[in-house]
């Protein structure tokens, strides 16, 4: 998935170039690459707001954006809400893994544990998180606590389905291998199938973030007066489509970061798959 | 560790894969299982080891009837199962629980025994087939087993390797008299090192007959007395 | 952009008219549960359709995308967006609703405006209750950093106040009266002229194509207000039942609803003019807008008159 | 994971017991098993409200809760509301993971159309879904359309995710296999990677599934009248705890079944996996 | 199908695993490859078939240099390599373009013919390791391939059927003149099978010796002349 950054360039595309130019390798930069399509968007977005084809009221132009942006950031609130999400986001992921982890471990180990407990967490699965908000507030207030503690509920779901799922999918082999050693349950879910099962997990992880970045803004429904989320709602109830879309632009600046990050963690962790290199 | 084994029986949906083998060893004594491919000498093995519990029959270990691991067993299986995620080296010292230094300088000796010095940083999917193998005999005599169990260990392996390790399977069993059930195809393999070899055959596999090799060890590789046993244990099979 | 009637004879009709409805319009569920609207252009073989409007802010997303035609929202609202740069008009207002004021518990110490500073205030931002408090903090020389403001939907508000987490909120019907009736909560602070009128807005390239047909639209709606005059019992009923709230409820509601002016006039703009000097100071707005015109683009009381003639 | 089906029921909390009673059997028949927690949940739930620990006007009891589902289909509302969900979700269920079986192999396979695709899909991904809601009105205004299509997205992303890791994790010795015999990358993606990559691409399902019921409400919020996310809201607007917690038990259930059917698919589809069997 | 070996090297991150192998093959020609343990008589294989294309040196095929897979090519990998999601008999069909019934009896011919017929329906996880084994012979045979590569295909089975096998494909070899380059630690199936011998040797792994075995096929199993050239090849091997 991530190959490209041990250099290992496509080939079939372009199978005869043996040693590509200095500049051909800077044209075809894995980064240049993924961004031909955002800015080709861009640009041509710019140019329908500045024909008139999108009026500014139902989707202002990405300058009108970016200047949004820069306005919030010379106004000195943009680090405030920028921050704030940023680390309920941490916070909320850190629990959220945690207890996908945990929990997700003994299910997936545990036949009697997971008919215990499985389909109920199945069928919270499905409930939006909008409709956790007055749940939360009910039970933790309108604290902190309770938006990391939403935002953590977010992240658990595709965690721990990959985990479970993960687990079950370790080849029967391997484990075998630790059972003759007399390993305990504990040993073999730490030293062969979590290991094992680390590319589900990974992706899990990665699927829960996105969802934690999803849930901010129900968590930022529950009395925040900071937060993307924050600038997102109000941004709708005043009436703003700069605001929106800014937010809207700062979500997917964020998340496309903290994405960047787990994909290194995933690149780096799984550098022992025998995996396909791709042409 | 001596060993039992005693009207095993193992079927899998109703089809039966090995039916009614009993058979016993001493402390120390080296056991060769032969058959043809599918007899179900994998599945007896397994049996054995505690790692499969849905067979009939017993087996008992120093005369305790066991139906779970034991922790001085070890297992070299048909495949080598090595973990992809670890290095040779982690492979190797695995099982062990010792230090981390100790594990470390047990590792590399196994390793270097096997002829795999200089491979310690290699992961699993840079290794050839027989090496692999190697890392995976390394793993099992790492913990000084004392019944030891291998499933055509030497398959993948030359000539030449496979004597060397034949040898070194001889030195540790020398050294700790550890019990062995060594599956192997080669009969050559099975008179070198067996103190007795049972042969099975048929599909599902039965208990055909026991041949005693009462030759002290080490042996002479292709000796007379050896050459008569093939011969009647190549008669026994092919028929 | 008013239409005149000499053109309106040659005008050709439009193929659907799309109306919405909301539960806090009464009126459009009058309309929508009787049919009127479907009677009145039946004969040309126009199709009338209906869109639930959850809110304001959906009702204008509604109107900018020409999802609808016509769209109820709050005053302020409209006025929000139309400092974006909306094509709306405001043709028609449907009530003057005091559907909010500020709120407090049974128990509470809080019995006036004054009374909250420092205290924890929850209200909607940039929704009609919060220029409401704003108005209200103004009136009597507060300012918004007196109080903590928490910013929390209109529902989990209630629900905070009723928790104890909050102080006061700034309240919104019908979970004002619900709030009322279940945990006898008191509204401490009223004041029906802060409210910035439920507003019937119109695309203006609707208006301006089919300037007859608004009126036509407009006519609908008063036989609705009269009959909501004329029915009040009836009217909680059905507001009632469309919105799934206790009829006590809608009564109380109901109570709360002015039906008397439906024409766009020097009232409403006064208060948007006012509503919009609170948003400009809390930047809902932008600082450069003039206020003024932008309320006088907004509010267009030609086609009512007409009707009326 | 779904090993109770075929009666693998654990071995480890009862290991000597070889035949079970008939009696034994029903008592720990794994839905029985499944509906111990909810049950207790319940109850506990029921006997607060009863003592008055929780106001009504907070949560209402349980009991209150089957009343108004009851009054909601005695009204035969219900079966609209219940039914026009469903048939979103199924259209944008369908529409979802076919784009992301697409996209992702194509992604998964080549290197090129990854570093072109890929990070923009991974920005996008972290947009809640309240924030597409204004641009799907505007680009396909507010039928049916916008809505399936809304919902699609949601299931679009955990299905993609999962596919590119799994296709990305396919053993390359199998791949050499279908190299051998000369396939082409559609008969490779076809006939070995998808089946080997099937176990990701179920969780992907399983997990975009959840994320489409979540992103009912946002659907819905794009002026419906009818539906699970209108009903949600409206409990919200008109502030009706009742229907509320109906919604969301509602949402639970048929989240649940949703899921218990792409369980049992999942189990079906992979009996051929040499999978742990658990204890 | 003819092929030529021209100054192959192949290095993984720095370290040469094969260098500068060279050899050629005509058609019909059944070629050995012998040598100890990770000396790269896989890696050669594989760039042989054209999987591995990070070589340096040519591969040539019927005189034409190529760098990718031959589709008259069939490859009998080191370990099995089944899908384990297909039945033995959907994985034996695998690669046959045929229609559905006549892929069918394709398919349950060649289940027979390597001692599997009653195992179609089962799937890779409940077959034995030699079975497996058969199954991906039978897979690389079905179909009728010009040029076989074939890497240890026989290691894991018993001595019975391997010699069944042996004579299966020289059955092969006799009806279609395949070519074939057969990887093997086995000198006495060397002898048995090939035309040809080559020997590597070392770590990186470099050409020693190559011996023409005249002997017309099918030879006798043990035969006097045979016997010689083992001794020579045993020779040449544990130096
Ligand atoms: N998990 C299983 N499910 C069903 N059948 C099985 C399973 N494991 C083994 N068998 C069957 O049991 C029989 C014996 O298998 P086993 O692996 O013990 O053979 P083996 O003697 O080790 O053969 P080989 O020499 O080929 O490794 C075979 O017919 C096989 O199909
Ligand atoms: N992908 C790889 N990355 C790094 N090194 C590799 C890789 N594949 C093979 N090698 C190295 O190449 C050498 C030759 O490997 P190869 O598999 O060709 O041996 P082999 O002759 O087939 O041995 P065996 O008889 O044990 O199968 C080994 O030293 C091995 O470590
Ligand atoms: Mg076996
Ligand atoms: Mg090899």
């Amino acid at each position: 998935m991530a190959n490209h950054q041990n250099g290992n360039t496509a080939s079939l595309p372009f199978p005869k170039v043996k040693k590509a130019s200095p500049f051909k390798k800077a044209m075809f930069h894995p980064f240049i690459v993924g961004s031909i399509l955002p800015v080709i968007l861009i640009i041509v977005w710019e140019a329908l707001s500045r024909a008139g084809v999108i009026p500014a009221y139902q989707l202002p132009s990405p300058t009108a954006i970016v200047d949004k942006i820069i306005e919030l950031a010379e106004k000195g609130t943009l680090w405030g809400h920028v921050g704030i999400t940023t680390y309920r986001i941490f916070l909320g992921f850190l629990l959220g893994t945690a207890a996908a982890v945990i929990i997700g471990s003994f299910v997936g180990f545990y036949n009697r544990v997971e008919q215990l407990l499985d389909p109920m967490i199945q069928a919270f699965r499905s409930i939006p998180s909008l409709a956790w908000v007055p749940l939360f507030i009910l039970w933790m207030s309108i604290g902190e606590a309770s938006k990391v503690a939403l935002i953590a509920v977010g992240v658990f779901f595709p965690v721990y389905l990959n985990i479970v799922s993960g687990i079950s999918g370790v080849d029967r082999k391997l484990i075998e291998v630790g059972k003759m050693y007399g390993f305990t349950n504990f040993q073999l879910v730490k030293r062969i199938i979590l290991p094992a099962s680390l590319p589900s997990f990974l992706v899990g992880m990665r699927s829960g973030l996105g969802l934690g970045w999803m849930f901010v803004v129900a968590a930022e429904l529950m009395g925040a007066s900071q937060g993307l989320g924050y600038l997102l709602v109000v941004g709708q109830n005043t009436y703003s489509p700069d605001l929106i879309i800014a937010s809207i632009v700062l979500f997917a600046i964020l998340g496309k970061v903290t994405d960047a990050l787990l994909k290194r963690l995933e690149y780096k962790a799984l550098h022992w798959q025998d995996r396909l290199e791709r042409s | 560790m001596s060993l039992m084994v005693k009207n095993v029986t193992r079927r899998f949906n109703g089809n039966t894969a090995v039916k009614n083998i009993s058979f016993q060893t001493y402390k120390g004594e080296i056991v060769g299982l032969l058959g043809t491919s599918g007899c179900g000498k994998s599945t007896l093995l397994r049996a054995i080891s505690g790692l499969d519990e849905g067979y009939e029959g017993e087996v008992s270990l120093n005369g305790n009837a066991v139906r779970n691991v034991n922790t001085n067993a070890s297992f070299i299986f048909q495949e080598p199962r090595l973990m992809p995620w670890l290095t040779v080296k982690d492979n190797v010292s695995f099982g062990l629980s010792e230090k981390k230094q100790e594990k470390g300088l047990k590792a590399e000796r196994y390793i270097e025994l096997v002829g795999l010095k200089g491979y310690e940083n290699y992961y699993p999917l840079e290794l050839s087939g027989g090496m692999a193998q190697r890392v995976a005999i390394a793993r099992a005599l790492v913990t000084s087993p004392e019944l030891l169990l291998l499933d055509e260990p030497f398959s993948a392996l030359d000539a030449f390797t496979k004597m060397q390790l034949q040898d070194l399977l001889l030195k540790i069993w020398s050294e700790y008299r550890s019990t062995m059930v060594l599956v192997t195809h080669d009969i050559d393999e099975a008179l070198y090192l067996c103190d007795r070899i049972i042969i099975l055959t048929g599909q599902p596999g039965v208990f055909k007959q026991e041949f005693v090799i009462e030759e002290p060890k080490p042996r002479r590789r292709g000796s007379q007395q050896v050459a008569a046993y093939k011969e009647r244990i190549l008669k026994c099979l092919e028929l | 952009s008013a239409g005149c009637s000499s053109e309106a004879s040659s005008e050709t009709g439009p193929e659907k008219i799309r109306l919405d409805y909301a539960y806090y319009s009464p009126t459009s569920l009058v309309v929508k549960k009787f049919g009127w609207a479907e009677e009145e252009f039946e004969k040309e073989g126009i199709e009338v359709s209906y869109t639930l409007s959850q809110g304001s802010n959906k009702a204008l997303e509604f109107l900018n995308s020409d999802s609808v035609d016509f769209g109820s929202t709050a005053g302020a609202a409209a006025l929000m967006a139309k400092a974006k740069g909306s094509p709306i008009e405001n043709v028609y207002v449907y009530s003057k609703p005091e559907w909010t004021a500020l709120v407090t518990n049974k128990e509470s110490k809080i019995e006036k405006v004054e009374d909250l500073k420092g205290k924890k205030v929850a209200a909607t931002l940039g929704t009609d209750p919060y220029i409401f408090l704003l108005r209200a903090l103004n009136e009597k020389g507060l300012k918004a950093e007196d109080i903590q403001l928490v910013n929390l939907q209109h529902g989990d508000g209630a629900n905070a106040l009723a928790s104890g987490d909050v102080d006061a909120w700034a309240g919104l019907d019908p979970h004002m009266a619900r709030a009322e009736l279940e945990t006898g909560a008191k509204l401490f602070y009223r004041n029906p002229d802060f409210n910035t009128y439920g507003f019937l807005n119109v695309r203006s390239d609707f208006a301006e194509k089919y300037p007859n047909y608004v009126e036509r639209v407009i006519k609908v709606y008063e036989k609705a207000r009269k009959w909501v005059l004329e029915n009040p019992g009836e009217a909680a009923e059905i507001l009632a039942e469309e919105a799934n709230i206790d009829v006590e409820v809608a009564k109380k509601e109901l109570e709360r609803n002015d039906f008397s002016n439906p024409v766009p006039g020097t009232e409403h703009k006064d208060a948007l003019k006012a509503a919009g000097k609170v948003l400009k100071k809390g930047e809902a707005i932008d600082k450069g807008a003039d206020i003024e015109k932008l309320v006088n683009d907004l509010i267009n009381p030609s086609y009512v008159k007409k009707e009326d003639q």
